[in-house]
């Protein structure tokens, strides 16, 4: 039994993780309905960030976190420059410009950075093994049940209760009333790119020591924060929240529980939830055209 | 449907020299040429599949790698053991195709928008795994090679050559576009087209949606299944990697640059999308995937319309997945629908 | 004769094109690097020629696999017409491409990746075949560790062949597998990037070491996790390639104490290692690793044959030459080409990660056996 | 007050609009009538700034707003009232009425003719019984009220009203027509799409018929008022050279049996 | 009794804690004219919605013809003879008026290949100009105006050729002339069609309806002769309270 508690523990805090991960991809994409392909780049830039300033002091970690946050804010802030441009705004079309910025912003970076896995350093205070009911356990890892923490709660009362996040929600459903009621729709989305690539870059920093930088982080961290952000129904960040922990027990209790399936387990589990409530809702046909 | 006389006539013609073009391709240029676009027309083929059901259907989809692996194991298994008849390999493509997607249907066609998005990627990654790990059919991730030559039709000489291959492949591409152009004309294209703008309209008008739906996407995934037997003849080798996600994102990224609610965009955007990599991998070994990445951005700018038609389309679907309303056209107000899905 | 055109191309008189593969881009851009690296070292220290003919060597990108393996092999030989190939990162690349050179009938001198295949006759790998880290370090496991291991590998064909090297030869060997089943534990790859639930099972199965294979950044998550693991204080033995080449770096303190196997290691004693890592080391930082050895003895496979295939080497002609090449002088130490699977027979080390001056590295401890083919 | 000289808009290449003038003065009711498609729509949106006009101008208080940014004109101080209501689907009728009083237009309103949320909630008292709904959960006369309690809370000095009376029950709409008179006396400019003459007559100061996109009358309302029957003609006959929208067989006895009731 | 085409028995949907219909007992005969009116948000839409099929009820039953369609789904509805037009014009923006016609009268209309021309595009053609939309139907749905669109949904209805025919302000936007025309198409209907009809145009209610049914707050408040309704007492009552 006891066997099985350490993955328990360990599904929370990579769930947690997800999700700090996941969080800018379920700001912009989740409450502002723009697919941001180009999400994982923006957490790689935060986690070169960290590979390249912190050298296992706090100072430098906090430094690296504002340059982080800094450096992916601005990059956000350029795709929706490169997105204003164009005419239509629909999700395919997003989706083609950001995966090309994906693919080249990659390539850059790992022509500044070289094709090696990066090691990120942390504070010895951190860097070690806790003992967590008798096992031992990363205390790193348990950072982010804080990190995580915090970002729900902000995300959350930045979408519902200030003005704001009134009007994202607004522009998702009609961007040209949004204009009549005086409020540039394009600076909306600027703020939303930057505000998404500011979170990212903050996960980068933080997540390196764990999703560290490399030429497949990119890729890691866009799949499972698509992955989280689908799962937890578009939009709703207490549902991501719940997703993120899903697919972090997934990854680590079911596959202790099931390991001869664990290739198949996370992605099995996605389709069947995806399916299983696309179908509760359509059957009672959800939608009316009144 | 309707097309005024004189652009059909130009649309013809257009047609017939693209066709000859096509056919004296290999007397035109060297083998490795030759080699690459007879893959290259196989892909094309997968984003037909794509198109169907991303422009036309309104399922954007990742995850046609599933039927085409399924194509491509079920004709490369034949070719190993016992069928060098290329009419019976296709054949046995696309019910491999088919059945596949009549597995997954139930998976696939309650859902929309990003929602079958994920659903297909899932299904893609779950059969590559699963391809990865059956080794005595698949090879596992090694692949499987060496395949007797194909003779297209009983009595036929085998086809041994690039040039001939490329030939092959670019009859049955020819032959599997046009049955789907010619169904996409009757009122099967009406349908799904309807079904894409409006499905609860569609419900209340008396329409099986469902079952439409279902029927396209086991189409696409019959056409995805003789593309995948296509591919073991014009590479001459399958493996895990070809159905992997990276093609699937490539294919729907090129059928969005084709603009296509129109099949034949998505032929040319697919094909243009993979040459380019291909050619881009081989000319600047490197800094291909930035050179693509740039292109992507490119084309989005230079080819507004290309990309507008397929989005303007879609952009509805895409936002009813969470229940949205579709974007409103720039001129006219579009109805606010409400929806129990968000109570 | 009078086929000098043949298979010449349309290179200067005397000039010889030989095609070099490998990933440039994608994941395993960090392996591919050090594979042309290798290869072009060998020619800038010979004057950029080989058997005395120039080269020009003709790069493609291989990508990350199969997919865009196989144009860009199908460019060098159909268009280029290259008269060798070299490199190749990933055993599935070489899969995917070993048609196209069976039409061409163009040798092949890889460097890393070697699936089976059912006819090497054109097919030479100066790296090895996967099977054989684990079968050199089997033994000495069963006589160091008192107890059962846990063998633990990543689920695709590399991990496979690796790990079944191992255990086959560990049972072989008397030894007795930790493993619940008796069978290895799979990972997902490449998706897996949290191992902790398998350190949960290996901590329950009492294990007395671990055996594993990883790579790339799956090698860089396993080693920092299982440092902070509750197995942390269990030996870890690997395949070379968990802390080989820049992994190492990203691994950090992690990868302390870790023992691998490996045909190779750059703090070898022999004059040819002497100036190869000398040779190295000024065109780059860092040691070389086995990557880029064993595709600096691919060019120097093809220097001696392409030497003893005459004034025209045809791609038939270098084949035969590359058959009766004989001992090659490395700096992995002298090797052979096996006559049976054309992969080398060579000596294998115990390495393991200590202290080097500031940095971490791969020392040898000790010899392991001499097997291959 | 708002001015249109020489109007051209259309969609995709085809003119809709052709050379439009109309001039409504501060404190001024313009009412607009014109057949289906006849482009009063269009007319609304190009003047809010939705759709970009192929030539003219339009002056909103001696600003050119011709081809500027929706949200621009709007912080000129126009507020639309948009065919169709166009609601937000997921924002709760609270929180339309908080964001749109939060908007910030140019220029300053007297606080007593200042438009506050619990004004417009005694003027829409169904609203503040829906204040927890989302749009998407409103009925149609819900949806309604809440687009035109939206636009006044932006504080217009001009207000676009394309069809607001669409889907109110009979009472509700002579209210919002009460609304409209009220509004333009304490000085407001307003143009006003109506379908239903009578109605348009009501609170129109000015009456305008557009038709295939041009303006073919533009009267002072008393005028109207005092001899309907041109307009009702012109509302009724249809242009030979009709493209989409050819005249009806039974013309002869249509005005009287359709416009009362 | 055998006249009775829908029959709705305490029909109620809820909301949360809002009943939007309430315990609603509905009954119209064959042919009927039955107009529904009331104040905003009584429930109207939600009545036309259940009967549709767009959405389920959390109580009560519902017969068409005798047949309980209470679990039915409104594809079924729909070729059961139900047909319908939307509060918000509902139609397939990318598809040619006369497709959008054709596609709705397509499940109705079962033909062979060689029979489509005389059997469906040139009815359907017909009823575009019945409704007052002409020129072939060839503009694209996406480029007609606000009441053109209502124009093209009735049609698309008719092409359906329901038995009961469920119109949500069918009047709502159209100008003077179109609402004219309309009133002669639902006139001119034949009595095989029975005719739900929700409209805030009193005028036309009193002119089209054989029997009208008040709604209030989801709750039926009367039923009764346009006459018997313009006197009643209730109605007006239901109305003032609306407006508060
Ligand atoms: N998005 C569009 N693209 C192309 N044409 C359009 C578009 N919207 C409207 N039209 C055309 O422009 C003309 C005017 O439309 P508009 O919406 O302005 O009419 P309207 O007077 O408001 O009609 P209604 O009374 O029905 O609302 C119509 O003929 C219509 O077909
Ligand atoms: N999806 C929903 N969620 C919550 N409440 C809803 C929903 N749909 C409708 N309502 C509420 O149910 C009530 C009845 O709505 P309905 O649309 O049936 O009214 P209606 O009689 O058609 O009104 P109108 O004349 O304004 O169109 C309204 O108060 C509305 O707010
Ligand atoms: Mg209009
Ligand atoms: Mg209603």
């Amino acid at each position: 039994m006891s066997g099985y508690l350490i993955p328990a523990v360990d599904g929370v805090a990579y769930g947690l993780l997800m999700f700090v991960a996941a969080a800018g991809l379920v700001f912009c994409f989740g409450v502002a309905d723009i697919l941001n392909l180009a999400h994982g780049t923006l957490y790689a830039i935060g986690a070169y960030t960290a590979a390249r300033l912190a050298d296992g002091g706090w100072a430098t970690l906090v430094l690296a976190l504002a340059v982080g946050i800094v450096a992916a804010a601005g990059a956000g802030g350029l795709l929706a420059g490169l997105l204003a441009p164009v005419g239509r705004r629909d999700h395919l079309t997003q989706a083609l410009l950001t995966f090309g910025v994906a693919l080249a912003g990659g390539s850059l970076l790992v022509a500044a950075f070289g094709p090696e896995n990066l090691p990120v350093r942390i504070p010895a205070a951190v860097d070690r093994p806790v003992s967590l009911l008798g096992h031992p356990y990363a205390a790193y890892r348990l950072v982010f049940i804080l990190v995580a923490a915090a970002i729900a709660g902000l995300l959350q009362l930045t979408v519902t209760r200030t003005r704001a996040g009134m009007l994202i929600r607004a522009a998702v459903d009609d961007a040209e009333m949004v204009a009549a009621l005086g409020v540039s729709p394009t600076r909306i989305r600027v703020g939303v790119l930057t505000a998404a690539g500011a979170l990212a870059g903050a996960a980068g920093v933080l997540g390196a020591p764990i999703i560290g930088p490399g030429p497949g982080t990119a890729d890691v961290v866009l799949l499972l924060s698509l992955v989280v952000v689908v799962l937890g129904g578009l939009g709703s960040i207490g549902g991501t929240l719940v997703a993120a922990l899903l697919v972090g027990e997934i990854q680590t209790l079911g596959v202790a529980l099931l390991p001869g399936a664990a290739p198949f387990l996370l992605f099995a589990a996605m389709a069947v939830a995806l399916a299983v409530r696309a179908r509760g809702l359509r059957l009672p046909v959800p939608r009316r055209a009144t | 449907m309707t097309v005024s006389p004189r652009r059909r006539v130009l649309g013809a013609s257009l047609l017939g020299v693209i066709l000859v073009v096509a056919v004296a391709v290999p007397w035109l240029v060297d083998d490795y040429t030759t080699a690459l676009l007879a893959r290259t027309l196989v892909l094309g083929l997968v984003g037909v599949s794509v198109a169907l059901l991303t422009g036309v259907a309104g399922l954007p989809t990742l995850g046609q790698t599933a039927p085409y692996a399924a194509g491509a194991y079920a004709g490369a298994v034949l070719a190993v053991h016992t069928q060098s008849v290329g009419v019976v390999q296709l054949l046995a493509g696309a019910v491999a195709g088919a059945a596949l997607a009549a597995g997954t249907v139930p998976l696939v066609v309650y859902a929309r928008g990003v929602v079958v998005l994920m659903i297909t990627l899932a299904i893609g990654e779950l059969v590559v795994t699963a391809a990865g790990r059956w080794r005595s059919v698949t090879g596992g991730t090694d692949g499987l090679a060496g395949f007797p030559a194909v003779r297209p039709l009983w009595g036929l000489p085998v086809l041994d050559s690039d040039r001939t291959r490329y030939l092959y492949t670019l009859a049955v591409v020819v032959v599997v576009v046009a049955v789907v152009l010619l169904l996409l004309r009757t009122r099967a294209g009406l349908l799904l087209t309807a079904a894409r703008d409006d499905e609860a309209r569609l419900r209340a008008s008396g329409h099986p949606v469902t079952a439409y739906l279902s029927a396209a996407y086991l189409a696409a995934g019959a056409v995805a299944g003789v593309a995948g037997t296509l591919l073991v003849t014009a590479q001459q080798y399958v493996s895990p990697a070809d159905f992997g996600f990276d093609t699937s994102a490539l294919l729907l990224l090129g059928v969005v640059i084709g603009g296509a609610a129109s099949i034949r965009g998505a032929l040319a955007g697919a094909v243009l999308v993979i040459a380019a990599r291909d050619w881009l991998t081989g000319q600047f070994p490197g800094s291909a995937p930035l050179l693509l990445g740039a292109l992507f951005v490119l084309t989005a700018y230079l080819f507004p319309k290309g990309v507008g038609t397929l989005s303007a389309a879609t952009a509805g679907l895409f936002r009813s997945a969470a229940g949205r309303r579709p974007a409103a056209a720039p001129s006219g107000p579009a109805p606010a629908y409400r929806s129990e899905a968000e109570g | 004769s009078g086929c000098a055109g043949d298979g010449g191309g349309t290179g200067s008189p005397g000039t010889i094109k030989i095609g070099l593969l490998a990933s440039l881009s994608g994941t395993y851009q960090a392996v591919g690097t050090e594979i042309r690296d290798g290869f072009q070292l060998y020619l800038n220290n010979h004057d950029g020629k080989l058997g005395g003919h120039k080269i020009e060597l003709i790069v493609a990108d291989e990508g990350n696999g199969a997919p865009t393996a196989v144009p860009a092999a199908t460019k060098l030989i159909k268009q280029d017409k290259v008269r060798a190939l070299t490199g190749i990162v990933g055993g599935g690349s070489v899969a995917a491409v070993y048609p196209v050179l069976t039409e061409a009938k163009i040798p092949f001198v890889g460097s890393n990746g070697r699936p089976e295949l059912k006819d090497v006759s054109r097919v030479w790998v100066t790296s090895y075949l996967s099977e054989e880290p684990g079968a050199a370090i089997a033994p000495h496991v069963r006589d160091t560790v008192k107890g059962p291991v846990y063998a633990i590998g990543p689920d695709y064909q590399g991990g496979y062949d690796e790990l079944r090297g191992f255990t086959e030869a560990f049972a072989k060997a008397g030894g007795k597998l930790a493993n619940p089943d008796g069978k290895t534990r799979w990972t997902p790859f490449p998706n897996t990037t949290n191992f902790t639930p398998y350190f949960a099972q290996i901590k329950a199965s009492g294990a007395a070491a671990v055996y594993t294979f990883y790579a790339g950044s799956a090698a860089v998550d396993f080693v920092k996790q299982y440092a902070q693991s509750e197995i942390k204080d269990v030996p870890l033995y690997a395949a070379g390639f968990l802390t080989e080449g820049g992994v190492l770096n990203a691994q950090g303190e992690a990868a302390r104490n870790i023992y691998s196997v490996l045909n190779y290691s750059p703090d070898l004693d022999n004059a040819a290692n002497r100036s190869f890592v000398a040779a190295w080391k000024a065109n780059h930082d860092g040691s070389p690793t086995t990557y880029a050895m064993a595709s600096y003895d691919a060019a120097a496979v093809l220097d001696k044959a392409i030497g003893a295939a005459g004034a025209d080497p045809t791609p038939e002609k270098i084949n035969k030459a590359i058959e009766d090449l004989g001992q090659i002088d490395s700096p992995r130490g002298t090797w052979q080409f096996s006559k049976t699977t054309h992969s080398p027979v060579q000596k294998w080390y115990l390495r393991q990660v200590r202290q080097d001056g500031r940095a971490l590295s791969n020392t040898v401890v000790g010899d392991l056996a001499t097997i291959g083919g | 007050m708002l001015r249109i000289s020489g109007l051209r808009a259309g969609y995709g290449g085809g003119t809709v609009l052709h050379d439009v003038s109309l001039t409504v003065p501060a404190g001024t009711v313009l009412a607009v009538v014109g057949r289906n498609g006849a482009g009063k729509t269009t007319l609304v949106h190009s003047v809010a700034g939705l759709l970009r006009p192929s030539a003219g101008v339009v002056e909103v208080c001696e600003t050119v707003t011709t081809g500027q940014p929706a949200h621009r004109v709007a912080r000129a101080g126009v507020g639309l009232v948009p065919q169709g209501r166009r609601v937000f689907s997921r924002l709760t009728v609270a929180e339309h009425l908080r964001l749109a009083a939060g908007s910030r237009p140019r220029g300053r309103v007297a606080d007593a003719a200042r438009w506050t949320v619990p004004r417009v909630l005694e003027l829409l008292p169904r609203l503040s019984a829906r204040l927890t709904h989302r749009g998407n959960q409103l009925s149609g006369g819900e949806q309604q009220m809440l687009a035109i309690a939206r636009a006044l809370l932006i504080q217009p000095r001009v207000l676009l009203l394309d069809e607001p009376s669409e889907g109110l029950a009979p009472d509700l709409a002579a209210r919002v027509r009460e609304l409209v008179a009220g509004l333009a006396a304490g000085g407001l400019t307003v143009l006003l799409v109506e379908q239903h003459l009578p109605h348009a007559l009501q609170v129109a100061d000015r009456l305008a018929v557009l038709d295939y996109g041009r303006v073919v009358l533009d009267a002072p309302a008393a005028r109207v008022r005092a001899d309907p029957t041109p307009v009702e003609a012109l509302l009724s006959v249809a242009t030979p050279d009709a493209a989409t929208t050819p005249s009806p067989a039974d013309r002869g006895d249509a005005p009287d049996r359709a416009v009362h009731h | 009794m055998t006249t009775d085409l829908l029959v709705a028995r305490a029909l109620t949907r809820r909301y949360g804690s809002l009943t939007a219909v309430d315990r609603v007992d509905l009954r119209v005969n064959a042919g009927e004219r039955h107009a529904l009116i009331g104040p905003n948000g009584a429930g109207k839409t939600t009545l036309l919605d259940l009967v549709g099929g767009a959405t389920r009820p959390d109580g009560g039953r519902l017969h068409l013809a005798g047949r309980d369609i209470t679990r039915l789904g409104p594809a079924r509805r729909s070729r059961l003879g139900i047909g319908r037009i939307h509060q918000r014009p509902a139609v397939w923006p990318s598809l040619t008026a006369l497709d959008n016609v054709i596609v709705a009268a397509l499940p109705h209309r079962r033909v062979g290949p060689g029979r489509f021309h005389s059997r469906v595009r040139r009815p359907c053609l017909a009823l575009l100009d019945e409704v007052g939309l002409t020129g072939g139907g060839t503009e694209a749905a996406a480029h007609l105006s606000h009441g053109q669109r209502r124009q093209l949904e009735l049609a698309m209805a008719l092409a359906g050729r329901p038995r009961l025919l469920l119109l949500d302000e069918p009047a709502a936007g159209l100008s003077a002339v179109e609402v004219h025309r309309l009133v002669d198409l639902l006139s001119s209907l034949p009595r095989t069609v029975a005719v739900l009809l929700v409209e805030h145009r009193l005028d036309l209610v009193y002119r089209l309806a054989d029997r009208v049914t008040v709604l209030s707050d989801g709750r039926p408040v009367a039923t009764g002769t346009p006459d018997e309704i313009r006197r009643s007492a209730a109605v007006r009552r239901a109305y003032a309270e609306a407006v508060g």
